[in-house]
């Protein structure tokens, strides 16, 4: 490897990258622009790039209401994965009759759409009386399999000695995932945690049933809120979708390092 | 560097502290400048092209409704040609002044950085005016 | 002991998951609707669909399309997870690029690719006219020809770097030495990827492509917001097929012989590719 | 895993049969509205809904508004758990469809009791909610499609006046095209395409509305000349294609001769198109007066616990006052022949051209079609739509596509 020039790879990166960051630049540039949006032929640079489109979009909706509930339904579901997933990942990492068919199980549960289970979804909250609520909004949310899976491997990869020892110590099982496994298995909490905040940030159509009112919504339904007033004629619309986007972002930016050694580690000792 | 951040005083350079943090710092003064300068005044001169002032022309303001803008406010300029609207609480709309002769000034758009901010209107220009 | 450490997590799957399904399968045996009393009508929604369908071939065709062009955008992302992967300088940079479009909120990703897609102002024409490729703006979304690939080059998009994440994982799983030895012995580059890299990917590969097959359904906001299934019925997937079958016919028992059909679709799949990908990589998830 | 779920079935059915119905909408005094995308006009809402619970004290009105997408999909869902919004607001045959299922109270028993109420609505769009002899919806903001004609578009093609039939209209968007220039836009959803077919002598459906009687040579030879028309430009493409907004704004921008669109899309363009004003747009009625309408109506749900007072808060936004607020915030019709008429009266010296539009709107209201009352009208729609779709683009020939849809339409018929 060594001997072989980089700047090969560079360029291909490069043209990848400037690919992959042109939707980024195009909404971005929209969201700016003053002129009428649907001039041809487009410019590269904002004519007269103003900030007001973002202003129009604050007043739309009640934004601050609805970027708290998804924060709060966010902070539910992380909270909620990292301990179910963890007590479930580690019971996986231990021989019981039936082991097999419960993963089978679980990897067949990934393979049932939502869409195809609003209703009875419904019904089982409002039987549950948490329509309407942030738990109700999180609960389908609080575990997901493929992080049970990304625990279980890290678990996995920590030395039985070590768990041996612990149990000589006379540790309770919770003790032992508390004071040895999740220290060992930072990474995968890293995973968990910024997998299940995209997902649970980005869920539209669960929230879109469940809340009745306005005060509950959360950003993603306050962006169809929006398209059904301005419809895709103003920059306010593109404003709307950098607002919502960017949260998301950033705490990924903030956590990415962790995230993909995560994932990384995850894997080594799979 | 792990989520769980390091420690002593460092901790304020971990970025999940300190995103927040300047975030925080600067939700809070934009607040501050905002309480500071909602007074929901918006004023201005209405002129002729020679830039005399012109008493006792009507000027209008137009409210962004769901497709168009439709008059509000109207109110008269005084002999100094100075108009002044209270309790606007808005952050976007037109201006538009109509002189006593009955010529119009062009529709200015206004928009505002937060509703209801207190505005200095650049003079209004009635073209035919004599 | 282990029961109840699984407990919680089973509860919720079971709750949203299996008692949902358990209802589709239910239904789809029954003639439904919201306010009328069901009645058992065997396999006729079954009948219907196989027989009497056309729009459900043309779902499942195009369902089946989606997943199987998933293998490219795992092609493209293992090219590029070779490239970050090694001691690259700024790798980490690229990496975070390419993966930055995969936390985007998929009904935003519609609403930018229906924008970069559209006739007069959309980035792609603008290029291509201004390239003098074409003279005339292609109407992705609106031709029959060009939606259904349009939109998957929109969830390639998005999907293109957590298969690129999920590999490198794969590959920094391959213990060094083995590399080693095989220059040792001389073994040229392309040797050492087919015999090393390639096997010891396989369960990465399989995890990418199950990955692919959940995309079939998870990029319903994708459809629904860029194409709603149309034109005629040309980006149409079963996934949007149930959803309008059900809440916009209000036929939610055909809807539910479709899910269980879909369902039983992805399990023979993933089941396939499970076996491709040399049996348990099932219990080697990432 | 097939025999793990059926036990699961078998429990589930025993589990949704226990569920007890959610707290949500059981106080006794509270009603709640569901509206279809009125969120813009949340301040006034809530305005309509005070003067109401001031003239009812102690009872409280719930208001929530959805998508027009996703209100279906919530509604239902509300439906199957027996928590139905009290006073909907849906468009057309929408209604229609769950009057069928049995979710909508039939109104004509309160409507006979209230004579007055019944003759503030204008009859016409009153009767489009009538299903199997029973009215199922008051109108709450109505419309239907018209022809807007560019008179500069048409100027320049050597023409005066609009076409008085479907040869006239074709022959009139061919002059008109050229360059950027197209002679016919369309909206498509909602069946509002439909007029086109009925000037041609087409009817969809037998009159009891078991059979199709759409599959004719006359058919053929229309969706012929609409095939063709788009292949040569004179029909612009986006007529099949767009919605709302793309159909709009390309006509807006002035290149196109002429638009079939319900009577709002004016507003809309108005806002988009500088250049439009009562010398340059003309508004006509289509060939023979047919109009497709697109109208919402108030209905209430069967299920709801306090249908009296549902119908009181009925009154209270269809009467005049409120229809009056909301046809001056909205700029719409409403059903309500009071406020319509002084709307009317308004517009002829505030907006002329708006004066022209809706002035069409109460003029044929005899002529409407494309509104069948059928309680399966979506199904019928899916069935039908992408056939005649893939035979204007030029994907299937007029009679195979006519085939294929008799064939997929006569099967929902019998199905129902």
């Amino acid at each position: 490897m060594r001997k072989t020039p980089t700047w090969p790879r560079h360029a291909i990166m490069l043209v990848v990258c400037v690919l992959m960051l042109i939707p980024f630049y195009w909404v971005l540039k929209t969201s700016l622009t003053g002129e009428n949006i649907y001039a041809y032929p487009p410019r590269i640079i904002p004519v007269d790039p103003h900030l007001f489109n973002y202003v129009d979009v604050w007043y739309m909706i009640p934004f601050p209401r609805y970027l708290l509930n998804s924060v709060i339904v966010t902070l539910m579901a992380v909270a909620g994965n990292l301990l179910f997933n963890t007590t479930a990942g580690y019971a996986l990492t231990k021989n019981f009759p039936g082991r097999r068919w419960v993963v089978l199980l679980l990897l067949s549960c990934m393979l049932i759409p939502f869409q195809a289970t609003i209703i009875p979804a419904y019904l089982i909250t409002s039987w549950l009386g948490v329509l309407n609520t942030h738990l109700g909004m999180a609960l389908p949310m609080l575990s997901t399999i493929i992080c049970i899976f990304i625990f279980k491997a890290s678990f996995e990869a920590v030395p039985r000695s070590l768990i041996d020892a612990a149990r000589i110590d006379g540790l309770s099982e919770w003790r032992i995932v508390l004071r040895i496994m999740l220290p060992l298995s930072k990474p995968a909490v890293a995973t968990n945690v910024i997998l299940n905040a995209i997902w649970s940030w980005n869920a539209f159509m669960w929230p879109l049933i469940t809340t009745r009112s306005a005060e509950m919504q959360t950003l993603p339904l306050g962006l169809a809120r929006f398209l059904s007033v301005m419809e895709n004629t103003t920059g306010a619309l593109y404003a709307f979708v950098v607002l919502v986007l960017v949260p998301g972002l950033a705490i990924f930016l903030m956590a990415q390092k962790e995230f993909i050694r995560g994932l990384t580690a995850g894997a080594t000792k799979g | 560097m792990s989520l769980s951040g390091s420690n002593g005083w460092l901790i304020l350079r971990h970025r999940f502290v300190a995103v927040p943090l300047a975030l925080a710092i600067v939700t809070g003064a934009w607040n501050a400048y905002v309480a500071i300068n909602d007074g929901g005044i918006i004023a201005g001169t209405v002129q002729d092209p020679a830039g005399r002032p012109i008493a006792g022309a009507d000027v209008l303001f137009f409210e962004r409704s769901m497709l168009n803008y439709v008059e509000e406010r109207r109110t008269r300029t005084d002999a100094a040609g100075a108009w002044r609207f209270d309790g606007m609480a808005v952050h976007v709309g037109q201006v538009e002044a109509i002189a006593p002769n009955g010529q119009k000034s062009e529709r200015r758009q206004l928009r505002l950085w937060f509703k209801a901010q207190n505005t200095e209107v650049t003079p209004l220009i009635v073209r035919e005016y004599r | 002991m282990a029961a109840c450490f699984l407990l919680p997590a089973l509860t919720i799957f079971f709750l949203y998951r299996i008692l949902p399904l358990g209802w589709n399968l239910w239904l789809s045996f029954h003639a439904w609707s919201p306010l009328k009393p069901a009645q058992f009508i065997g396999l006729e929604h079954y009948e219907e669909m196989l027989l009497d369908d056309e729009v459900f071939w043309q779902a499942l065709g195009n369902t089946l399309i989606f997943i199987g062009c998933s293998p490219l955008a795992i092609m493209a992302a293992l090219a590029i997870a070779l490239l970050v992967n090694s001691d690259l300088k700024g790798a980490a940079i690229y990496r975070t690029i390419v993966f930055l479009s995969y936390p985007l909120m998929t009904v935003a990703v519609g609403i930018i690719w229906r924008w970069l897609y559209d006739e007069r102002s959309g980035f792609i024409n603008w290029v291509l006219r201004s390239a003098g490729i074409i003279n005339e703006p292609l109407k992705f979304l609106q031709s029959f020809d060009m939606a259904l690939p349009s939109v998957i080059v929109a969830d390639f998009w998005q999907v293109l770097g957590f298969y690129m994440i999920i590999l490198l994982t794969g590959l920094q799983a391959i213990p060094q030495h083995l590399y080693e030895a095989a220059r040792v012995d001389g073994v040229p580059a392309r040797a050492r990827f087919l015999h090393i890299t390639l096997p010891l990917l396989r369960p990465s590969i399989f995890l990418c492509f199950v990955v692919g097959i959940l995309n079939s359904f998870t990029s319903f906001d994708l459809v629904y917001v860029m194409t709603n299934g149309g034109p005629g019925h040309a980006t149409e997937l079963l996934i949007t097929l149930i959803y309008k079958a059900g809440f916009g016919q209000t036929r939610f028992d055909y809807a539910a012989a479709l899910t269980v059909v879909q369902f039983l679709l992805l399990v023979v799949l993933t089941w396939v590719a499970n076996r491709a990908a040399g049996g348990n990589a099932g219990s080697r998830e990432t | 895993m097939r025999r793990r779920n059926l036990l699961q079935a078998t429990a589930v059915t025993a589990a949704l049969a226990a569920l007890p119905r959610p707290g949500i909408a059981q106080a006794p005094k509270k009603i709640t509205w569901l509206t279809w995308n009125l969120v813009h006009l949340e301040s006034h809402i809530k305005g309509w809904i005070a003067s109401f619970v001031a003239a009812n004290p102690g009872v409280e009105v719930e208001w929530i508004d959805k998508k027009g997408p996703e209100l279906p999909a919530f509604y239902q869902t509300q439906l199957v758990a027996g928590t139905p919004p009290d006073v909907i607001d849906i468009q057309g045959a929408l209604g229609l469809e769950y009057a069928g299922q049995g979710a909508l109270l039939d109104l004509s028993p309160i409507l006979a009791r209230e004579a007055a109420v019944k003759g503030s609505f204008n009859a016409d769009y009153l009767s489009n909610w009538v299903f199997e002899g029973k009215n199922y919806m008051v109108p709450y903001y109505i419309s239907k499609t018209l022809l807007f004609w560019n008179k500069t578009r048409f100027r320049d093609a050597g023409l005066d006046k609009p076409p008085t039939s479907f040869a006239e209209i074709m022959a009139a968007a061919t002059k008109i095209k050229g360059g950027e220039k197209t002679g016919l836009l369309t909206l498509n959803f909602d069946w509002l395409y439909w007029p086109f077919m009925q000037m041609s002598g087409v009817e969809l459906l037998s009159a009891d509305l078991k059979t199709p009687t759409f599959n004719t040579a006359k058919a053929a030879d229309a969706l012929g000349q609409l095939a063709e028309a788009t292949k040569s430009g004179a029909i612009n493409g986006i007529s099949w294609t767009g919605r709302w907004v793309e159909p709009n704004e390309a006509f807006a921008t002035g290149n196109v001769g002429m638009l079939h669109a319900h009577a709002p899309a004016y507003f809309w363009i108005k806002g988009k198109g500088p250049w439009i004003n009562a010398d340059t747009l003309g508004a006509a009625h289509a060939p023979g007066g047919w109009a497709t309408p697109n109208s919402h109506g108030l209905g209430i749900s069967k299920g709801s616990k306090n249908p009296e007072l549902a119908w009181a808060f009925v009154k209270h936004i269809t009467g005049d006052v409120v229809a009056d607020s909301l046809a001056r915030t909205a700029s719409v019709l409403t059903g309500n022949k009071v406020v319509d008429q002084a709307q009317l009266v308004r517009l002829e010296k505030d907006d002329p051209a708006a004066f022209q539009v809706l002035k069409t709107q109460f003029e044929h209201t005899d002529k409407m079609c494309g509104n069948w009352r059928l309680g399966n009208d979506s199904r019928v729609k899916d069935a039908f739509w992408p056939e005649f779709q893939s035979a204007v683009l030029g994907r299937k020939d007029p009679k195979t596509a006519l085939a294929d849809a008799e064939r997929r339409v006569a099967r929902e018929l019998r199905r129902a």
